[in-house]
């Protein structure tokens, strides 16, 4: 089986989908003839045709409004975002209606659809092509907030999201996008959304990160292997729902936990995390729980976003933190 | 040489009505106008009016929580629903009553919406049709949605969606009308230029002469329609519905009307209009016009005004009634809709909720 | 001199800022005329007319927008959105240009602009009448966030919030806009964005909240005083930045902290708080820190709201979870 | 009894050349028009067109981020920016650069931009001019800001605003539409129609026959212009300036033109459209056609044509040796200006920052 990027294992996912469910289709800006400014709907429109690969004026809130029409009707929309940057002009949409629809109407109107979108920072883009909004997403309820982190999690999740019968929010991490590549059957099998995945195993401590960064997070776990440290480290995937057990447990055998995003620290994700190992794990912390963020301050232009980005050296420096506490 | 600049495109709006503010007609009825329908039609704007009479009223009496009262706007609610199918879908606003009703949604449940509790919007009839849309304009970009996936499927079905005039200055709107335009989509875009958007004048508003020539910015016909002329709107919907439903696109009708009351319970008019204006306004009414019609025509008098009215009240209070005796909702509603699922965090928060259940100080 | 609300606090505000600088305008919809729904700007058309009091066309984000425009002409403009619910379609020229304009331009242009909105429940108001969504600003660098909680604060930090250079989101707590009244002198003076309030001393227990669920905070408080436990309680008022050394020095003495508001507790500015006292404050803390919030759900419509909102018995309750740690 | 129903309102767009395909007057030239205007504009567009060479030339040798041609739109940017007074203020989008120029702006401080630095939008003339816009059609209610400003102040200035074809499909775009005509302000919109939007055409992205129609939404006038003659576009601006100038409120202009190169550096246009539409393009373009022009009337010749060459080569050599010559940009750069004073815990995480400067791994 050859071996394919986080891209193709997207573009993968929403042929296999659109193969077995008529329902499925797609919209947004420059994804029919184009194939999507990052090749993500490469080739759909071929195999499936203007009616169901569509695209769009160029309007994101007529992007999310009009799917949140057709998902009312049964259909499973999958719209793209072409950066998440731009998705914003949406969040009326989103929120207002997409996150509500099953609860205002008490289960009568669902809104099953994905929201697609490029994702965060590193690959020396221009302005508001680098964001991070993860947590404001997971701050609305009625979204599922989904970031894959390599080509097999990017096929298995996205399939879930297409299936899960409410609206998820499925950021794409662009700066991975061709980092890797794997073997990915193409055999449409879901991953569970909700649950994080254990990519390391270690008794140390705890490191805890999703999309691109989780490869700093791997990177810097290999290094400190080489210190004799050992990291266990957790691929959150699912940034909502949380799957805090997952989390607990690991905390629970290494006593500390460093916490790594992209995105900006005031009120992120990062927060969020660490005051649930307080609240549930306080008795087997032996350290507060670090994070390792963005700054809170704009996304910079590409000439110093290496500045803005956690590294490999930050990571291993709040290890070093939480290991000598006390 | 030439020293003009040649016109490449031009555009018009024309005015539709047939019944003058007497109640005369000025134009010969349209063929679907019978004595039955327009009796019929008659009767239904007397039913909204008198729902809406007693809305406001158990609001005044703590029975219900605010409202926005369809007073004066029944001609193009109903007039609205009445041309639809029953298979077509109806994305409402706030102030369509008439059109909810001629659809098969419950009076109750409409009570039950503003009353604050969320079952309101779990329709029994008319089940694929939108529940009542407050964030301004964002239930036309809805109907384009759905309007596709009657496109998609090959469907006859057309969306029909309304807005006030305010919400005519919102990007949602535009966004609407040009996406329907570029796939050519089936869907109908009412407006009720109802004069007022809360305190806000039309005439601050935009700066177009008219509500309807917006279209053009979609590229597909605008047309304005005396809203108070229920006559005159249910042609004018009854056309539009044909052409979306022949795949000839949209049409944006602008229903040109008067807020006859207060923008919603929690408003107060006084502070920002004049009697003279609502005065005049009253002159034109929807009810009176075809009353005065119907008279003239012998197709109606006292004794059937009578009946009518003794119908409706009876009507309604079957529907307050049914609105009254709705159980009361308990934790679970409030938490099990969110996910199809019960998420894990949520699982949580409930049975925590559960335990202070009882306790709860506000309210 | 007479009392006045926390709503004519703010009306009070308004017009000695319009009195003394010019350059302050407000823009909404049906503030002119109509002085707004809640009457916060009421009188204003009267005393400073059309040109400075503008009733808008009904769109948000061309509020926002225009707002943007006219800053970055050395305007002040007190923008109105007539719920907080509403201010989604203005999310887009709030995050991508008032929070990034000087920034963008290193200084060139700024934004020196007041987003003011009527926030969160109690109020028995349709749906999305009663939205708290101070996390998401709170997550955007480039914005202050200021709630206040009493007709002295409202009149203080509003002055501030149009004085200062760049954007403040303001949002108002309508719950409590005519709950109590307070002598407010008209006096311009300004009290500090970014500093917390401590309203009421104590040592057993730091309450921290902010806007209308202070004043249950505040009954808990008398509640269990009853009970011999003495409650500190901060007023956050800046949520973003936030000032943690006061709310850490109150966790030194008190080493126990219950952070209470009605917002979706998942990625609120609760965990921010609480991340916050763990990174810096742990080796004073005697018991994890309580989050008492909103649910991660709608906030519920009128019949059931009471549910949601956060009670004097549910900061009870955490309170003597947080006392019997250990 | 009346039959057709009456128009209530109508609207044409106007169509405007002066410069026919071939470089040809096909009507009277406008006053303006004197030799030493004409050979200026033909100069400027020039320099645009070198310096937009050269752009794509240090992306793709490394030096530069992605960067979005203006090639074909030169006629526009340049007569955009040349028909405003100094006191006048742009609010461009990100295709403006003949625009800027004309305004002061700096070409190394565009270089910048694209190069990644936020210091490229430091601009040292044109101060109060907004920086480029990404979030497509943003710009244009920032432009009714600050004419609401000149506005409020009783300045006789004019706020100029640029957007693409694909730009009008956006909410903003028609929001800044109905407040301009609703408030009459001082503001002239221009579309750069380039019928393409990345890969979407013209055709997909609106129903419409022409964006110019979209004025009628807000409530003034629109007109199209031939975008590849420069004689024309200057024209119409200045027209549409001094009406607003005159308090006569907003005009939009719709350019129409084509987009002779990719997206960006990053787009690759031949995979979505054809080489004989490209053709057909470059017959058409603006540069070609007013020299034609120029030098049938005897204002041109060849030797001229390389003096002019080589004075914009050196221009823009000297505009690269200034962005090369750029200060490193430091951590205080990116911590200092999110707000006028740095907060508490800005301060602390710059400090954080600062430690870990030296051992950055990325970039
Ligand atoms: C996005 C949004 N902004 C503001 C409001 C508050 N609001 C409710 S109704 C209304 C006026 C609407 O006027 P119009 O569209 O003319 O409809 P009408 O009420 O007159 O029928 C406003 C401002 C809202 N519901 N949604
Ligand atoms: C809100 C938003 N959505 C998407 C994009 C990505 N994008 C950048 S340029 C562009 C096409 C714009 O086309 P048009 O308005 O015709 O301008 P042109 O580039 O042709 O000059 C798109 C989709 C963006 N910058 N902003
Ligand atoms: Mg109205
Ligand atoms: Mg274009």
């Amino acid at each position: 089986m050859a071996e394919i990027t986080l891209i193709e294992a997207i573009t993968q996912a929403l042929a296999y989908e659109m193969r077995v469910d008529e329902n499925v289709v797609v919209l947004g800006e420059d994804i029919g003839t184009n194939g999507g400014v990052f090749r993500a709907t490469l080739g759909l429109l071929q195999q499936f045709g203007p009616e169901r690969v569509m695209d769009t004026p160029l309007a994101e809130s007529m992007i999310a409004g009009a799917a949140i029409g057709m998902a009312s009707q049964g259909l499973k929309p999958v719209a793209e975002f072409q950066f998440v940057g731009f998705i914003y002009p949406a969040l009326d949409q989103l929120f207002s209606h997409a996150a509500r629809m099953r609860n205002r109407t008490r289960g009568r109107l669902t809104c099953p659809m994905v929201a697609r979108a490029p994702y965060g920072g590193g690959i020396h883009a221009p302005e508001h092509h680098s964001e991070s909004p993860e947590a404001l997403f997971s701050h609305i309820p009625g979204f599922k907030v989904v970031i894959p982190s390599s080509p097999a999690r990017a096929y298995g999740l996205l399939l879930a999201a297409i299936r899960d019968p409410d609206p998820v929010i499925y950021l794409e991490p662009s700066r991975i996008y061709r980092l890797v590549k794997q073997e990915v059957p193409d055999d449409g099998h879901a991953l569970p959304l909700g649950k994080c995945f254990v990519s390391r195993e270690g008794h140390d401590v705890t490191l805890v990160s999703w999309g691109a960064s989780l490869h700093e997070t791997n990177k810097a776990a290999n290094m400190l292997a080489k210190e004799n440290i050992h990291a266990e480290v957790i691929d959150v995937a699912t940034i909502s729902p949380l799957d805090i057990d997952t989390i607990l447990a690991s905390v629970a055998k290494t006593g500390r936990c460093v916490v790594v995003h992209e995105a900006a620290r005031n009120v992120g994700v990062g927060a969020e995390i660490a005051a649930q190992i307080m609240e549930k794990g306080i008795l087997t912390l032996l350290a507060p729980v670090q994070r390792v963020t963005g700054y809170d301050i704009t996304m910079p232009y590409p000439k110093m976003e290496h500045l803005y980005l956690p590294t490999e050296e930050r990571i291993i420096d709040a290890v070093y933190t939480a290991l000598e506490y006390k | 040489m030439e020293t003009t600049f040649p016109v490449v495109a031009n555009f018009e709006v024309t005015y539709h009505q047939y019944l003058g503010e007497n109640g005369e007609l000025i134009r010969p009825l349209p063929a679907f106008a019978t004595p039955d329908v327009l009796q019929f039609l008659y009767k239904e704007m007397v039913l909204v009016r008198t729902f809406d009479t007693k809305a406001i009223n158990l609001q005044r009496t703590g029975k219900m929580g605010t409202y926005p009262s369809i007073l004066g706007q029944e001609a193009i609610s109903v007039a609205m629903g009445n041309a639809m199918q029953k298979e077509d879908v109806l994305i409402p606003y706030y102030r369509d009553q008439g059109a909810q009703f001629q659809r098969g949604t419950a009076m109750e449940d409409i009570f039950r919406y503003w009353g604050g509790d969320e079952r309101g919007s779990n329709f029994r009839h008319s089940r694929e049709d939108f529940p009542i849309c407050v964030p301004i304009a964002t239930q036309y970009l809805h109907a384009t949605g759905i309007a596709k996936a009657f496109q998609y499927r090959k469907q006859p079905r057309v969306a029909v969606t309304a807005i006030g005039d305010g919400g005519t200055s919102k990007g949602d709107f535009y966004e609407a009308l040009n996406l329907a335009g570029a796939w050519n989509l089936p869907v109908v875009f009412v407006v009720n230029n109802n004069q007022w958007a809360i305190s806000v004048p039309r005439s601050i508003q935009t700066g177009t002469q008219t509500i309807a020539q917006k279209a053009f910015a979609g590229g597909f016909p605008g047309l304005q329609v005396d809203g108070n002329d229920v006559i005159a709107v249910r042609q004018v919907m009854s056309d539009a519905l044909e052409r979306a439903r022949n795949g000839h696109g949209p049409t944006l009708i602008e229903a040109v009307s008067y807020r006859l009351g207060d923008h919603t319970t929690a408003d107060d008019a006084s502070r920002y209009r004049s009697k003279e204006e609502l005065h005049a306004a009253w002159e034109k009414e929807p009810i009176l016009r075809l009353r005065k019609y119907l008279i003239a025509q012998g197709l109606w008098d006292d004794q059937r005004e009578e009946r009518l009215l003794a119908d409706c009240q009876a009507q309604v209070a079957q529907a307050v009634e049914a609105y009254e005796q709705t159980p009361k909702a308990n934790i679970d509603d409030i938490f099990d809709y969110t996910y199809e699922t019960l998420t894990e965090p949520l699982k949580e928060q409930k049975a925590y909720a559960k335990r202070f259940k009882e306790k709860a100080h506000h309210g």
